[in-house]
């Protein structure tokens, strides 16, 4: 199966300096919470921009999903801070 | 009838509501959100997640149809860069009845205030910082779940 | 920033929009009601009592600017005869804030409808008659009380 | 004292057939309803205006009052339908 696009946005998107990329797709049953750890541990901008899970929001699909969801078999992965529209 | 626009260009809220008073209702309600220059801003800039943005708001629109007797629904938000003064986003109903153009408006601008993907980063003469959310806004969006 | 007119003829809400939008708040909402067209209705005639409605709405929108941080209010309502799809009134405020200025406009209007001293009355090819005062619009400008 | 004058509104304005009349003015304490009562007593478009004083409103000196108000000193007493603006 393809890889996984990440998406950014914002100040993540800053801080890793790229607004998306392919990472190898992870177990269906990997849930985006480990997903983030493992691109953490990578440290550079992935360090600073995961650092503080609390301070992320996520979509798989284009759907907001909560940070322990099962990335299953989803195209695209977007990550985020809390939106601030309007 | 319900348009929904994700545009950089700014609109005329004068040809919305012109629009909206011709779909036949009693009532028509409107909210203009405008940038506000305090604090010396500079400019706002807006990033959104266009794959996501115009679905989700043409779903929040929909609730807005099944919720309350619209004849009309009008939402436009913008992104890119805005200077003080400049229109942001506009949300416009009609309806037989003031109630539910008034309530649709403050529901449809509530959920684009707190749900909607979109992010703000503040410009100032020496500094940029990116706007944190308010849990304020997550409260009324979430009192229209109630 | 307030005004109020009472006048007979139209008013442009583009206008006024545009003044409530240069008053310096981050937001501006507006109702505008239109004569709808329903069951064959020729016009509306809209009776007041000159000597109390300007006073009695100069003195509503003083109770909205002590009660939200306020702006801009604009207040038009129309009197004389009024045809289907004509505007009758206007309410438009402008706020730091959003809600602010939501509220204070749905506060306005639910008054206007309910308290103002203005009376309907409707022709129709063959007939007129006065329209009666309906219990809910004097509940809505009750709720604002508690 | 002077006369008082009563201003008319709407039907109550069209039954009576004037929008505007002076009566000789009543003592203080009598009530805006005691005065529509003997209004009523003449009958005519004053009798078919008041004949459900449930079915008025009253202001006095442009003041929204009840029916069961005293007249006072006002200078003009006002009666019509309840309202239906906007």
């Amino acid at each position: 199966m393809a890889d996984l696009t990440l998406v950014y946005f914002a100040w993540v998107r800053e801080a890793i300096g790229r607004d998306e990329e392919q990472v190898a797709r992870p177990a269906p049953d990997v849930t985006i919470g480990a997903l983030i750890a493992t691109l953490a541990a990578r440290g550079g901008g992935h360090g600073e921009a995961f650092a503080r899970p609390e301070k992320l929001r996520a979509a798989l699909d284009q759907r907001f999903v909560p940070l322990d969801s099962a990335i299953g078999e989803a195209k695209e992965l977007a990550i985020f801070p809390p939106v601030t529209g309007g | 009838m319900s348009r929904v626009s994700i545009q950089a260009e700014d609109f005329d809220p004068a040809a919305e509501l012109a629009a909206l008073e011709a779909s036949g209702g009693g009532g028509v309600a409107s909210f203009t959100g405008i940038v506000r220059g305090e604090g010396g801003l500079v400019a706002l800039e807006l990033e959104h997640y266009p794959a996501m943005t115009t679905a989700q708001v043409e779903r929040i629109v929909g609730q807005a149809l099944d919720r309350w007797p619209l004849l009309g629904v009008r939402v436009i938000h913008r992104h890119g860069r805005l200077e003080p003064g400049e229109r942001i986003v506009f949300v416009g109903t009609a309806s037989r009845h003031r109630t539910a153009a008034l309530e649709a408006c403050a529901f449809l601008i509530d959920w684009l205030k707190s749900e909607a993907p979109f992010w703000k980063k503040e410009h100032f003469a020496d500094r940029t910082q990116w706007v944190e959310a308010r849990a304020e806004d997550d409260a009324k969006a979430e009192s229209w779940k109630r």
